[in-house]
């Protein structure tokens, strides 16, 4: 192997990109989890973690830039290392809802849950599970799979739909509980957006194996175009 | 295997400081004196030659005025002028010049430019055979075929010893020599140069004569400065095909002796150490010495030029 | 050629192939080279490609037995042609070499010789003002035509060399790894002018150094011996820069490009 | 600029005046091409005269029978016969004398066969012709010699013999050979070189690898280029200065008791060809101690060696093919030189084999200058057969020059 | 100028992401100027132009990634183009945020506007104008600019908050409007992202131009925290 | 060195100035190069990396009429002190030069000789198998060891070099571009040499590629001419690699590697 150090380089980016994605990983179900438990402290943990995600992926970005200004990428490790880019910062939002979901369970404060948490953590499971393998095929470069993830997308957008509805059957019931409606509608949505990033993640892996970028399907459908 | 360079364990301590080694400045003292030696020899030509004559400008009969200024050069019967053996030398000199140079130019150029790899590789090692011949075998080609060629082809003119068989014969002997380190000359210019011109749509001719020989020149120019040195200092062919005794003239057909000729015919035979006759060629080989001095530092510092362009 | 949107083509080769003796150094090779761009030879170290580049303007014909079979078609002539005279092809196919080589002139004459000798009978003063600006030399030079072209730098040596060049009005331009004899700024300045010349000619050029191809060139021919074994070069894949070095076909080329052939 | 303003001419107007270079170009180069034949016809004729004149016919005629010595045909004689011709024959102070020079059983048959047909049926030659006279005018020369020396033999001969080569010197050129001028011109050329090898490539290496750029040095360099413009008459007068008069004690060998000698001795001839080729070998050895890279040295220096580590194990080893080169050239032309060995006094006329370096001697090139100048033409003939001895000499010590050359091309 | 080829090249790339912002910021005036005449053509004009901003961003994305690996990019030149490939993903986004609100545009079909539409063209306007602005800086390099142009953002959140406001109350009063209410809820959101991505290319405008990374405000401070 | 949390230094200079004769090529450079790092030397041509690299084991003593000021300490030992053997110097600090220089014996024979020369005592065999595996030729070789070195190609050549010169255990390595007469892949392999060797080594390298500098280097010395009009170079500015390529602190030094320079 000519090019061991680069290709060591390479794989420990790759490590990072891992580790910060388990990072992102965990922060999603964890802040679904101290919701469901109502845990302030867990939540107030959770948005202390996302600093530590967005440094991470600084320092990843760095890293690249590095790499890429003085290894003199071409083809195929080009693509990776501009793609590569995309996915952190695809990942550093992707805590950034997971944050966003730890303030509203510390924006609820004394409130209690407006309904019991059955849909929401398993969009979260899904959605995390989702990013999990996007990463492995990543890092895999498995087109296949790449392929395959964004399509359970569906699911989570079946789900929200579904969370959605029930929550403005509960306004109409209850006009007052609007607002406790509204912040699991939020949490919803910030779910359902992760899947969405994975199907980017996804493209770009597919990107990077074979040189063709194209949109599996359009990050940009906001979730009241779906189905 | 435990790679015990890679650990780094000297396996001599790392002591900077300064060791004895007196074999070195032995060694460098003993090559010293070898190159020193050179100048020794240089300054014994000088003193020696310079000593005896001294002596011969030290007689009370010989003046420079006659030196310089008569035309006859007969030092045992007091005839001190030595014009005769100079315009010899010259006469000898410039044919052969006139001869070697044009022959010898054009056939480097053929040689550097023209020639194949394979024909040049055979061609020029028979040209430096031509140069590597003894002087006193070219001194038997000038007698006994130069001589005859010019009296059967210009009549009875042509005397039996004469100037223009030596000095063609000369040029014939230095022709190889300008032409090998013309030939030197003009492969040294690089390649690229050649090149450059074909690519910009020159002929072969208009790249060698418009480019390569301009860039070669003071190449050239050397070669030529060390045909004249050697022109004027080669003593056997005019020794054996020039004649004897002094003559004053610039007719080529006409039997002259030059200024070596002169020193060999005289000191072959059994000279006696203090005579005029014996200090007088010192004065003649002093002469020489110093004329051909000039020449080769003149050529030095042509060739000198010449190195610095390409280096 | 058929439709009137097919770009225009510089030279064209067809089944060339290029031989030492009986030695096939390049093989085989079939490029369109379009009119205006600058197109790039990359590949490793002995893969021909100076053979390739040398054999467009008969530059070989001075190797002894080397030959070419196939043809090289300009402007439907093939420059192999027994009725061409390669001095003809040299002087509309200039070429520029690894290391700067001005004629040991003066600036003034090294621009004015080949304008000379090629019976050009205009204003020289003017040419030669024309070609050293061409070359983006003439701000640095005029006050100096006439000092010796030796005292310039290697860069401005070298810019000289095109300027001399392009003052015989070539419509090819030939470069063998131009700059790789110059330091990086001054290789910079000469991919600048490679730029500011392709308005007007059509460059050919080999480098060693993939970046510059990857900079300068609109096409990129990739040269590689053409098997495991095999002793000789042929054009691996020839497509758009661009292509070539974001996602190329030839697994060879990506491995070259990427550093890791070998 | 616009490369449309067209002022070079096109198309056919091109054609025609590079038809018109072409025409000139050719021209030139036949003008070139004649030069060099010239050179190497030159060459030819030159090899041609000497052959030239070392073959033909000669006409002789014997002053006393040979049948007056014996009944026997000349050629059929063995050696104990010839022995016993010149002992009946000869007085016996010749033959004492002759046997006090060298033993006379232990000479060679064809030398005792000179020695009869010199002594005592005494030939005398009276004409000579070239090789291409005897071939193309056979018949004439024949009818000429029938005509003007009825006596005389013809007989067609090769000059260049055996006997020629092993034979000393002698007054009659029939009978004169060079072996006593080979053996003078090798022990000249030994003590030159032994003498000017280890000071020349002393003095190289000092100049390549020592000397720093300061004055000393710049004035040995310069110097040593110019001792080797010095024309060898010059050497030869200083060695008739230095060795044949200031250092005569030590060159005529009286310092070490011998006395019957001057200082025109081998000893003086072979310092003084040593100096003048001394130059020669410092340059060429110069010249190859720098074809050694200085990459080469510096990686030497870079892993700690010395400087004389470097230049023992590193310089010398790569330049020694160069140093070997030069030497052989040198070696050539202290052989071919004849000028300095005229002023230092070598005897034309040595006939017995020179013993040290004490001795009197001659050598080969001074047997060609002196035979050249003689008037009758059987001595040219020998002088033509001695250059070709010299000549086949200095062409084998060229092609072995050659031949170390190119065993070693440049390996950098 | 020895790198004109470069300078000329990053020129234009600044061009087109000049290009490309002007793209977006019509997209965003655009969409909620359609939304204000409940013109569905219009919307569906955004839809189909939104598609153009993408491919300009991957177009632009591309000539980076040659950019960077042919012209060996060191310092200044290598922080302005990595960061410009984030630029142009921000700008995408606002893109994307543009078409979300044709999308709802559309979504509400025949149903008339819950309320005047007075605070969120406003918003548009404030962050078309912030991003126009944060463009010029970034193409300027104008550090004082960059650093003044995020605090902006706080009128965007305070309108944005008081349309939330505004909007729970409606829905107080009238519990059948809350689709439509929550649609315009959407279309502010939106909005308020627009402005809080402005703060990004604000940061990465003073990156280039200081080689310092800071978060001048986390843009992950979800409208919810603000104030 | 005051605490033991100061990395360890292999050399320092301070206020070293180089002068060729009269003109000082070098001035006034005060560096601490850290043990077991990688430092790149890197600036336009002419101003003085070569002079000052040298300068660092005594190589420049060759040039005649150089000579410094300042010091270089090494353990805390002037390298210009009166008492010091500049051989034994050569003996620690190795060098690899610009163009592979193997001598012309045989592979073995390339490395035996510096180590015999230097009083090796312990098991050549030995010595020649690890110097090579240490510069990752063994595999490549180990079955031709007696072939001569310039059968190798060359890049193989110049590790080849680099073996010779761990052979004799120096503690600091200096390099003088000593990639740049090769390919490109060749010039990879050297890079991951270096990253392996610095592991027991101290390595400085001389390099005109600033991607190179940036690719090995743990620092980078900027050099540059010190002001307009003077012709001594000086470290102008002496820090992490990173920073130097990232975010340099003077203009200079982002003009050049920013290729804006001159
Ligand atoms: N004059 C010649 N005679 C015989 N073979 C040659 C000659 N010139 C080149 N070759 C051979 O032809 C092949 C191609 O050589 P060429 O110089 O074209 O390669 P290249 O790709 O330009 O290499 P590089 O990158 O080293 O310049 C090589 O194998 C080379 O040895
Ligand atoms: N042997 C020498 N004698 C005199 N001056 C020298 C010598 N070697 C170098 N110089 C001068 O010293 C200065 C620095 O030279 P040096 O070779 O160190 O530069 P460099 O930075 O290594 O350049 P490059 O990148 O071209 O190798 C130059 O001005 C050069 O001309
Ligand atoms: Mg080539
Ligand atoms: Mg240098
Ligand atoms: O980060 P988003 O606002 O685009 O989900």
């Amino acid at each position: 192997m000519i090019r061991k150090t680069f290709e060591h380089e390479i794989q420990q980016v790759k490590d990072e990109v891992l580790l910060l994605g388990s990072m992102v990983e965990h922060a999603i179900i964890d802040s679904v989890e101290v919701l469901k438990k109502r845990d302030i402290k867990g939540a107030e943990k959770i948005i202390a973690d996302d600093a530590a995600i967005n440094k991470k992926r600084f320092a990843i970005e760095n890293q690249l830039m590095i790499l890429i200004a003085t290894q003199q990428p071409m083809a195929h490790d080009l693509r990776l290392l501009a793609s590569t880019m995309e996915i952190i910062s695809e990942l550093e939002r992707m805590g950034d809802y997971a944050k966003g979901i730890a303030n509203i369970n510390i924006r609820m404060g004394e409130e209690a849950l407006l309904k019991p948490l059955i849909d929401i953590p398993r969009m979260a499971q899904i959605g995390a599970d989702m990013l999990h393998r996007s990463l492995t095929a990543f890092v895999k470069e498995d087109v296949e799979a790449a392929k395959a993830i964004p399509i359970e997308d569906d699911e989570v957008d079946g789900l929200y739909n579904q969370i959605y509805r029930e929550l403005m059957l509960l306004i109409i019931q209850d006009p007052k509980s609007i607002e406790r409606a509204n912040w699991l509608l939020w949490v919803a949505h910030n779910l359902e957006r992760v899947a969405d990033r994975v199907t980017n993640i996804c493209e770009r892996t597919i990107f990077i194996a074979t040189g063709e970028l194209n949109e599996i399907k359009s990050s940009s459908d906001e979730f009241w175009m779906k189905k | 295997m435990k790679n015990t360079i890679m650990e780094n364990k000297n396996f001599r301590p790392l002591d900077l400081k300064k060791k004895m080694r007196p074999g070195e400045s032995v060694i460098q003292s003993l090559l010293f004196i070898s190159g020193v030696l050179s100048i020794f020899i240089t300054v014994a030509i000088v003193y020696e030659l310079g000593k005896e004559a001294l002596l011969f400008f030290n007689n009370p009969d010989v003046t420079l005025t006659k030196f310089f200024a008569t035309t006859q050069w007969q030092p045992g019967i007091g005839l001190f002028g030595i014009w005769p053996l100079v315009t010899a030398t010259l006469t000898t000199s410039a044919i052969a010049i006139f001869v070697s140079l044009p022959l010898g130019l054009a056939a480097a150029l053929f040689l550097s430019e023209y020639a194949t790899p394979k024909a040049r590789s055979t061609l020029k090692p028979i040209l430096e055979v031509l140069a590597g011949i003894p002087t006193v075998v070219y001194g038997y080609f000038a007698l006994l075929f130069m001589t005859p060629l010019l009296q059967s082809i210009f009549g009875e003119s042509v005397q039996v010893y004469n100037m223009a068989s030596a000095g063609i014969v000369m040029g014939i002997m230095i022709l190889p020599l300008i032409a090998s380190m013309s030939e030197d000359a003009l492969s040294a210019v690089p390649r690229s140069l050649r090149e450059g011109a074909y690519a910009m749509g020159a002929t072969k001719f208009e790249t060698s004569i418009q480019v390569v020989l301009p860039a070669s020149l003071s190449g050239v120019g050397a070669a030529l400065i060390i045909g004249i040195s050697r022109a004027i200092g080669e003593t056997m062919i005019v020794a054996i095909a020039s004649g004897s005794g002094p003559n004053f003239t610039f007719n080529p057909f006409k039997a002259a002796e030059t200024m070596t000729g002169h020193i060999a015919r005289i000191s072959g035979g059994d000279l006696s150490y203090n005579s005029i006759d014996y200090t007088s060629l010192f004065a003649v080989a002093l002469m020489l010495f110093l004329v051909t001095l000039v020449l080769n530092l003149i050529s030095q510092v042509v060739v000198e030029r010449f190195r610095e362009k390409y280096e | 050629m058929q439709t009137n949107e097919t770009p225009e083509y510089a030279i064209e080769t067809k089944d060339l192939s290029i031989f030492y003796g009986a030695f096939k150094a390049v093989s085989d090779v079939n490029m369109l080279l379009e009119k205006q761009k600058i197109t790039a030879i990359i590949g490793p170290s002995g893969c021909g490609k100076s053979t390739l580049l040398r054999a467009f303007n008969r530059m070989n014909d001075f190797v002894p037995n080397s030959h070419v079979t196939g043809e090289i078609l300009m402007r439907g002539q093939n420059l192999y042609g027994s009725n061409i005279d390669p001095v003809e092809v040299r002087r509309s196919i200039g070429m520029v070499f690894q290391k700067p080589n001005p004629f040991p002139k003066s600036i003034y004459e090294n621009i004015a010789w080949g304008a000379r000798i090629n019976g050009f009978k205009g204003n020289m003063d003017e040419l030669v003002e024309q070609s050293l600006r061409g070359s983006a030399l003439w701000e640095e030079v005029k006050d100096v035509l006439q000092k010796s072209a030796y005292e310039l730098s290697g860069g401005q040596q070298q810019r000289l060399c095109i300027a001399r060049t392009i003052a015989i009005q070539p419509s090819i331009i030939l470069m063998d790894e131009p700059a790789s004899a110059l330091d990086p700024i001054s290789t910079l300045r000469i991919e600048e002018l490679m730029q500011e010349l392709k308005k007007n000619y059509t460059i050919i050029i080999v480098t060693h150094n993939m970046q510059q191809a990857a900079r300068v060139s609109d096409y990129t021919a990739m040269m590689m011996l053409d098997k495991e074994g095999s002793r000789s070069g042929t054009v691996i894949e020839f497509s758009e820069t661009k292509r070539i070095f974001t996602n190329p076909k030839d697994k060879r080329t990506e491995d070259y490009v990427t550093g890791r052939f070998g | 600029m616009n490369p449309t303003d067209n002022h070079y001419p096109t198309g056919e107007s091109f054609r025609k005046s590079l038809n018109g270079r072409y025409r000139i170009a050719s021209i030139w180069q036949a003008i070139f091409f004649s030069a060099l034949l010239i050179a190497l016809l030159s060459l030819a004729a030159l090899l041609y005269n000497v052959v030239d004149g070392a073959f033909g016919y000669v006409a002789f005629e014997y002053k006393n029978d040979p049948t007056e010595f014996t009944a026997k045909p000349l050629d059929d004689l063995n050696k104990q016969e010839l022995l016993e011709i010149l002992q009946t024959n000869l007085s016996s102070g010749a033959y004492t004398k002759l046997d006090n020079e060298k033993t006379m059983e232990k000479r060679s048959k064809s030398v005792l066969y000179t020695l009869v047909l010199e002594r005592l049926i005494q030939v005398d030659t009276k004409k000579t012709w070239s090789m291409t006279d005897s071939i193309l005018r056979g018949n004439e020369i024949k009818a000429e010699v029938a005509k003007k020396y009825p006596e005389a033999k013809l007989e067609f001969r090769s000059w260049l013999t055996p006997v020629f080569l092993t034979t000393p010197m002698s007054s009659k050129a029939e009978f004169a050979g060079v072996r006593t001028a080979i053996l003078g011109s090798l022990w000249m050329v030994g003590i030159a070189i032994l003498f000017a090898l280890p000071i020349g490539t002393g003095a190289a290496i000092y100049l390549q690898e020592y000397a720093t750029k300061n004055f000393l040095n710049r004035i040995i360099q310069t110097n040593i280029n110019n001792l080797a413009g010095v024309p060898s008459i010059v050497y030869g007068m200083l060695g008739l200065a230095i060795f044949v008069r200031a250092l005569e004690p030590f060159t005529s060998g009286s310092m070490f008791g011998i006395t019957d000698t001057n200082g025109r001795t081998i000893l003086s001839a072979g310092l003084t060809m040593g100096i003048l080729v001394l130059p020669l070998i410092i340059i060429n050895g110069q010249e190859a101690i720098k074809a050694v890279p200085d990459s080469l040295r510096q990686a030497a220096y870079g892993i700690g060696a010395t400087r004389w580590q470097t230049i023992w194990h590193h310089v010398l080893p790569n330049a020694l093919p160069g140093i070997l080169t030069g030497s052989i050239l040198a070696v050539s032309r202290a052989i071919g030189e004849t000028a300095p060995l005229i002023i230092v006094g070598a005897s034309t006329f040595i006939s017995l084999d020179p013993e040290g370096p004490f001795s009197k001697f001659t050598a080969l090139p001074i047997q060609v200058y002196q035979w050249t100048t003689r008037a009758q033409t059987e001595f040219h003939a020998i002088a033509a057969s001695a250059i070709i001895v010299l000549l086949i000499l200095l062409l084998t010590l060229n092609a072995a020059a050659v031949i170390i050359r190119n065993r070693v091309q440049r390996k950098y």
